[in-house]
């Protein structure tokens, strides 16, 4: 058996008397797309807060292909090849677009806080910036200001940037909400390609987006997870449209693979 | 805006592009320094040209903090003072010195030194301060400005108390043949390293490090997500910031040959606040205008009038209010404009807004000139070509209403017009 | 009347003034702080200097050559300090005056002496006319320096001579600054006092933090509780007047001897508690009846100028001073004049005033004054003023300090 | 003995004056994120307008009227001023008050001179109301005293125990929470930035006399009272209180301790005639409340009773 790209192990995370995520055990494999989804107020940025560093756990472990993770600062998780996106646009918007994700690149190429190169002679984070750039389709507004963007194009920079450190695992918060259905189409396209071989752990309020793209599919309620399975599994699991009831158990059913 | 760079499908900039933005400034900017002494300026405007300098140096060098690392520092003074001081102390040292290390030092080198001491400095009062960011890292660098300023009067031996310590430029060996007596070549010395601190510092905000502290200042939190410690990228600006603040320090210990505890309290820090924040804090060389205008104007308009002060707010308060981009904001603004489609449109607009604030300006003058001698009481009256203008003149209402309400309405028009556009 | 008095005289002040910058030979600078928290004490002695020359341009001027008196406004930095003296040593200014801030005239002292090494044939010449620091005239001391004040040390000769007349005072209380100056005024009076008056007991010796203290009053109580019979003090600025008020506050009723008494506005924000309490040891005080001409210059000078007093008197002694050594060497030229002032005595309103030539330091009479509402010229345009206490008047003489400047003389 | 009633009563004083200083800007602050650089501006402007009014009529109408006027003066600042800095964040904001300090010392400059003004105890307070350890004590620190109390119990009653009150109590803890209550949210930032300035206003009647009135007192208060807001904590009025007292009794008891380093670290061999052995404590007693504030701010940076950082 091999170590799984990523494990929760019993993990809890209480604000005061507030118990928020009671328990979650996970595992997801290298490789796999994961999605978790659940109503409002479940939990799901909370564990995604958790499990990137963010928040500090009250009690339970998480681990990153075998090392532990839990307890460390986000950018050493980052480092550890976990990268993650947010739900609200989080860029660096003074910024132009291209400059965003080349800061995402730094690191992976090793240059640290290097303050003696010029980054502009740079060529391999020239080079994989403008990869990254033409991938995301954001190539010809590389010199706007990020702030400048559409609405879309900023979500979309938002999973460039996420994607940019090569990290091998990689979460996104929501990367649909708020785009239309065209918009929406293409932003699932480019996540399919962008994380092709890539462990892929994603929340998702559109269930025609998670059912399209995930290999499997955790339910999360009240901060614990009722439900881990294939997409099929999870559309035919009581437990499941309990707690889904109305108009989103009728999305989960009219959801298609 | 949009139309025309979805045009430039290319990635970076063009070589072209690129010497046109990044070096062919510099260049014109060497040009500037070299040909200033050839217009054979008096030792006057060569004293105020050095310290032009020095503060062009410590404005950049602020705005590595507030600029582009979003740091509001109220006690930035500190690094430069320090780091002063310790050049001072070298100067004495090199006096001293027969021969040995310090006996061969060329004086010209002294600003390596005070960037050296700004650096250590910086890194051992950034350590705890720059774990905060906002209003608590500007009201921790307010803390440390009172505590040194106070130390600096506690310790005689390091500071010479009230009186500062003093050293002479003309020891050591000579560089290039430059005793550094006169002041020509004084100039010549803070124009060459006006000129290496302003390239380092925009060679810093091409480094990694550098695009890393605009990161941080737009998202600290996204930046932990991308590898990045905000703390340390923070700390490590910070270190550079003061540096340079200490090379700045350096030019003035050879320049003025004496440092005081003054130059460590928060007056000299706010001055360059000031300075930064009028030139504009989101333009590389924003700075570098507040610079040379607020040094001039701080040597210079105390000349002209005492409410020199009041004017000097009067500015300040209009810039924070209604240029936030400052004076490279509108130089910048102007340029684009000029060159902009509905150019006759802008400039008819900019023409209109350019009276209605002369008109304000000559309204404020002439309360504050006017309001100013009544209330010293000598008798003096405001006199401006020959004109005589009393506190209880009617005139001199006139001029302090009317200008004032045309101008207020003029101004009123034009923003209302621009809005419905 | 009053409006009409106003514009005769400035109409004949402008006459003066055109006349003066018609003829302008001899250019003198005043590097003061005019603008900013300081600038009414710089403008003060500038409206002080201004009417002196304008008195000497009337009289024929420096050697017959008129003179041309401008203020650079320093901000009380030594750094905007050079930026103004190369100012004024470019517009031809040969004579500068200066004197708030130990801080500020020691670099001048120190630009002057460069300049002049660095710069022969167009020295200038710095008249301190306040800074007290006592090393100015002792190992800093400077041929290009003249100080018409007295140094601190003399002001405390002048302070510790007066105590010893004092039968009631035996137990003194040393308060002051805690920075370089506090220390050495504190210095002097322990030293003196036990030379002069060895039945006097110093009862306690403070220094407070420099201009961060709101409430003096837990000084008072220990000041108080150490039964002091007078209180010495370097204090200038707030910390004299609120350590003075809360003395006044607390009923404490014994002398406080200070240098800055007699500051802009420290007897108006004091009122009537600073009768018999506030000391201040100065070169002249308006009430020591000197003839009628000086009533007429103080009068004069309160008309002019009403928000201050005639208190730089010493200023009104430079420029004598000044114009006698310009006539004395027949030129107006720095170093000649320089060397004229040496050994110089003119006789001034309070006393003959002698420059002396080892250290170029001005030796005058020194005058103890309290507050009291019974004077002729209030001070601040309120009923206070000052008044001369009993055996107050310190000759000269007796107000002297040795000195250890080894002054070097150009050729 | 006697040192440690003195210092109890004046400290007490003083750190009342204080918080009633200070109580203004951290309502302000915490409510708008302003660290209002000019607020001790309007308690220069409380002295000055009571001296005035007092030149006129009384010092009981200075006291009642002044505070208006620098709350009206206030509520200028904030309505055509501040909101229109307010778009550009929070750097702005402070450096448009940080500008406008510069101006009101100015300002002051031109219509009262440059000198100190004779702002003197009312005759009606101006005795000796007992005598202890042989010092007269004056019957006006008492009156601040009862001022102090006065105020605050009015502002624990206004807080606490009307409608604007919870509003105001809300707005501290969730600033931006105030809007979504359908409360006019500007009226509310003008009608605190105006208290605050009045409370500062107040203290300047009282404390301009007490201490003096001249164009420096706003800037020699200016940076303490920062002190006290940040060390009491954002949102905190109780944290603004103690964090006065503190500073208050801190410095006054300070004063009196004479041991000097050489004292206190003789046993690590320094020497009483070193630089740093001759340094005593009641010489640091000013720089206490900089060294609480570098302190907090790295070791607690919510402050002694806030729940935000700042």
């Amino acid at each position: 058996m091999t170590t799984p790209a990523l494990k929760l192990t019993n993990v809890h995370k209480s604000f005061g008397p507030a118990k928020i995520i009671q328990g979650v055990n996970l595992e997801i494999a290298k490789g796999e797309r994961h999605a978790i989804i659940g109503p409002n107020g479940a939990g799901k940025s909370t564990l995604f807060n958790l499990v990137s560093g963010l928040y500090t756990l009250s009690e339970g472990q998480v681990e990153l292909n075998g090392a532990v993770i839990s307890g460390k600062k986000p950018f050493e998780i980052n480092r550890m090849g976990l990268s993650r996106s947010f739900q609200v646009s989080n860029i660096f918007s003074n910024m132009s677009v291209r400059e965003n994700v080349r800061c995402g690149v730094l690191w992976s190429l090793g240059y640290g806080y290097s303050f003696l190169r010029n980054v502009g002679n740079l060529k391999e984070v020239q080079e994989k910036t403008a990869h990254i750039l033409n991938e995301v389709g954001l190539l010809d507004k590389a010199n706007l200001p990020a702030a400048l963007l559409p609405y879309a194009d900023q979500r979309t920079l938002e999973i460039a940037i996420t994607i940019a450190g090569g990290a091998e695992v990689i979460m996104l918060d929501e990367p649909t909400a708020g785009m239309s259905h065209s918009e929406t189409d293409r932003a699932v396209a480019l996540i399919e390609k962008a994380t092709k071989g890539k462990t892929l752990l994603i929340v998702e309020h559109d269930m025609g987006v998670v059912f399209g793209l995930a290999d499997r599919i955790s339910v999360l309620v009240y901060g614990e997870i009722i439900a881990t399975g294939k997409p099929e599994e999870i559309r035919g699991d009581p437990k499941v449209r309990e707690a889904y009831l109305g108009e989103e158990a009728d999305e989960i059913e009219g959801a298609s693979a | 805006m949009t139309d025309m760079t979805m045009q430039s499908t290319a990635l970076g900039p063009t070589s072209a592009e690129k010497f046109r933005q990044r070096v062919l400034p510099f260049v014109l900017f060497g040009l500037v320094l070299a040909i200033i002494p050839f217009f054979g300026p008096s030792r006057t405007t060569m004293t105020l040209l050095n310290h032009i300098g020095i503060n062009i140096v410590f404005a950049l060098a602020y705005n590595m903090l507030l600029g582009r690392a979003g740091l509001l520092s109220f006690g930035h003074a500190v690094y430069l003072g320090l780091a002063g001081y310790f050049c001072v102390h070298i100067l004495n040292w090199i006096d001293a010195a027969d021969g040995g290390f310090w006996g061969n030092l060329p004086v010209f080198s002294l600003p390596i030194w005070g960037f050296a001491m700004g650096a250590l400095a910086g890194a051992v009062i950034g350590w705890p301060s720059c774990r905060r960011a906002g209003t608590a890292f500007a009201m921790i660098s307010l803390g440390v400005a009172e505590l040194m300023a106070a130390a600096a009067f506690m310790f005689d031996s390091l500071f010479g108390g009230e009186m500062g310590i003093s050293g002479d430029r003309m020891s050591g060996p000579e560089f290039l043949g430059m005793s550094l007596g006169p002041l020509d070549e004084v100039y010549w010395f803070v124009a060459f390293w006006t000129f290496v601190g302003v390239v380092a510092m925009f060679m810093f905000t091409r480094t990694p490090l550098g695009k890393l502290s605009e990161a941080t200042r737009d998202n600290p939190e996204r930046v932990q997500f991308i590898g990045y410690d905000p703390t340390r990228v923070r700390y490590l600006v910070f270190i550079f910031s003061a540096a340079f603040a200490g090379m700045a320090g350096g030019m003035a210990a050879v320049q003025d040959e004496i440092f005081t505890p003054e130059s460590m309290s928060l007056i000299p820090s706010g001055a360059i606040l000031i300075a930064a924040y009028v030139g504009g804090i989101r333009y590389f060389s924003g700075p570098i205008m507040g610079a040379i205008l607020m040094t001039w104007m701080s040597s210079n308009l105390s000349d002209y009038t005492v409410g020199w002060l009041l004017y000097l707010g009067l500015m300040f308060i209009t810039v924070v209010m209604f240029v936030p981009d400052g004076i490279a904001g509108l130089v910048f603004g102007f340029w684009n404009g000029i060159r902009s489609p509905n150019r006759s449109h802008l400039m008819a607009k900019w023409a209109q807004q350019a009276v209605g604030v002369a008109l304000m300006i000559v309204s404020i003058i002439v309360i504050v000139e006017v309001a100013f001698r009544w209330s010293e009481g000598y008798g003096e009256v405001f006199e401006p070509w020959g004109m005589e203008l009393p506190h209880d003149g009617v005139i001199t209402w006139l001029l302090a209403i009317v200008p004032l309400a045309l101008g207020v309405a003029l101004l009123r028009r034009v923003a209302r017009k621009s809005e419905e556009v | 009347m009053k409006n009409f008095k106003r514009a005769v005289l400035a109409a004949s002040v402008s006459v003066v003034a055109m006349a003066s910058a018609a003829a302008a030979d001899v250019k003198v600078a005043f590097i003061d702080p005019l603008s900013g928290p300081f600038g009414p004490s710089g403008d003060a002695a500038f409206t002080s200097y201004k009417l002196a020359f304008e008195h000497l341009n009337a009289n024929g001027g420096l050697n017959g050559e008129q003179v041309e008196l401008t203020g650079y406004d320093n901000k009380v930095s030594p750094k905007e300090s050079l930026v103004q003296l190369q100012k004024a040593i470019d517009s031809g200014a040969k004579y500068i005056f200066q004197g708030n801030g130990s801080s500020v005239a020691a670099a001048i002292i120190d630009a002057v002496n460069k300049h002049n090494a660095r710069n022969p044939g167009d020295e200038v010449l710095f008249l301190n006319y306040a800074a007290v620091t006592p090393a100015f005239t002792n190992e800093a001391c400077s041929f290009w320096h003249f100080r018409f004040d007295a140094h601190a040390d003399m002001k405390m000769n002048a302070i510790t001579d007066w105590i010893g007349t004092r039968d009631d005072i035996k137990k003194v209380y040393l308060i002051g600054q805690d920075y370089i100056f506090g220390e050495a005024v504190a210095a002097a009076a322990s030293s003196q006092l036990a030379e002069k008056t060895p039945n006097v007991e110093i009862v306690g010796n403070e220094l407070h933090p420099l201009g961060k203290v709101k409430d003096f009053t837990p000084y008072i109580q220990k000041i108080q509780s150490s039964g002091a019979d007078a209180v010495i003090t370097g204090n200038w600025g707030q910390d004299m007047t609120l350590l003075v008020k809360a003395a006044a506050d607390s009923g404490l009723k014994i002398p406080f001897l200070t240098f800055y008494g007699g500051s802009l506005g420290a007897v108006a924000a004091l009122g009537e508690g600073s009768i018999d309490t506030l000391y201040q040891v100065s070169e002249g005080i308006t009430n020591i009846d000197a003839g009628e001409e000086q009533n007429k210059l103080i009068e004069e000078y309160k008309e002019r100028f009403p928000d201050y007093d005639y208190y730089y008197h010493r200023a009104f002694v430079a420029v004598d001073m000044l114009a006698a050594a310009a006539e004395k060497a027949g030129s107006t030229d720095v170093i000649p004049v320089a060397k004229a002032l040496e050994g110089l005595t003119v006789e001034g309103a309070y006393g003959p005033v002698t420059m002396r030539a080892e250290d170029h330091q001005a030796q005058q009479n020194l005058y103890i004054s309290t507050v009291s509402n019974d004077v002729k010229y209030g001070v601040d345009n309120i009923e206070l003023g000052w008044k001369l206490v009993d055996n107050g008047t310190i000759e000269a003489a007796s107000a002297e300090e040795p000195t250890t400047c080894k002054m070097e003389r150009p050729e | 003995m006697e040192t440690i009633v003195f210092s109890l009563l004046n400290g007490t004083i003083y750190g009342l004056l204080l918080f009633m200083l200070s109580s203004g800007l951290t309502l302000i602050f915490s409510m708008m994120g302003v660290l209002n650089f000019a607020h001790a501006s309007f308690y220069m402007l409380g002295a000055y307008f009571a001296y005035t009014i007092m030149g006129v009529t009384n010092f009981w109408l200075a006291l009642f009227l002044a505070p208006i006027l620098a709350g009206v003066i206030g509520m200028g600042v904030e309505k055509w001023g501040l909101r229109k800095v307010h778009a550009n964040g929070h750097v702005a904001e402070l450096l448009f008050t940080f500008g406008l300090a510069y101006l009101i010392d100015e300002i002051v400059k031109i219509i009262w001179g440059r000198v100190s003004v004779n702002y003197q105890v009312p005759d009606s307070l101006n005795f000796t109301l007992f005598t202890i350890y042989g010092s007269d004590y004056p019957a006006y620190r008492i009156f601040i005293l009862f001022v102090a109390i006065f105020m605050l119990v009015s502002l624990w009653y206004l807080l606490k125990k009307t409608r604007v009150g919870l509003i105001i109590q809300a707005a501290l803890s969730h600033p931006h929470m105030v809007g979504h209550l359908g409360h006019n949210v500007p009226l509310v930032f003008m009608g605190v930035f105006g208290a605050g300035c009045a409370l500062a206003g107040l203290a300047g009647v009282i404390g301009g006399n007490y201490f003096i009135t001249d164009p420096a007192m706003a800037v020699q208060m200016g940076p303490i009272v920062f002190v006290v807001v940040v060390v009491g904590g954002l949102g905190s009025l109780e944290g603004a209180f103690i964090a006065a007292m503190l500073i208050g009794l801190l410095q006054t008891s300070a004063v009196s301790v004479n041991a000097s380093f050489a004292d206190i670290f003789g046993f690590l061999g320094l020497s009483a005639t070193s630089e740093v052995g001759s340094i005593t404590i009641s010489s640091l007693a000013p720089m206490l409340p900089f060294l609480l504030l570098v302190l907090i701010l790295i070791v607690k940076p919510t402050g002694l009773m806030g729940d935000r950082e700042v």
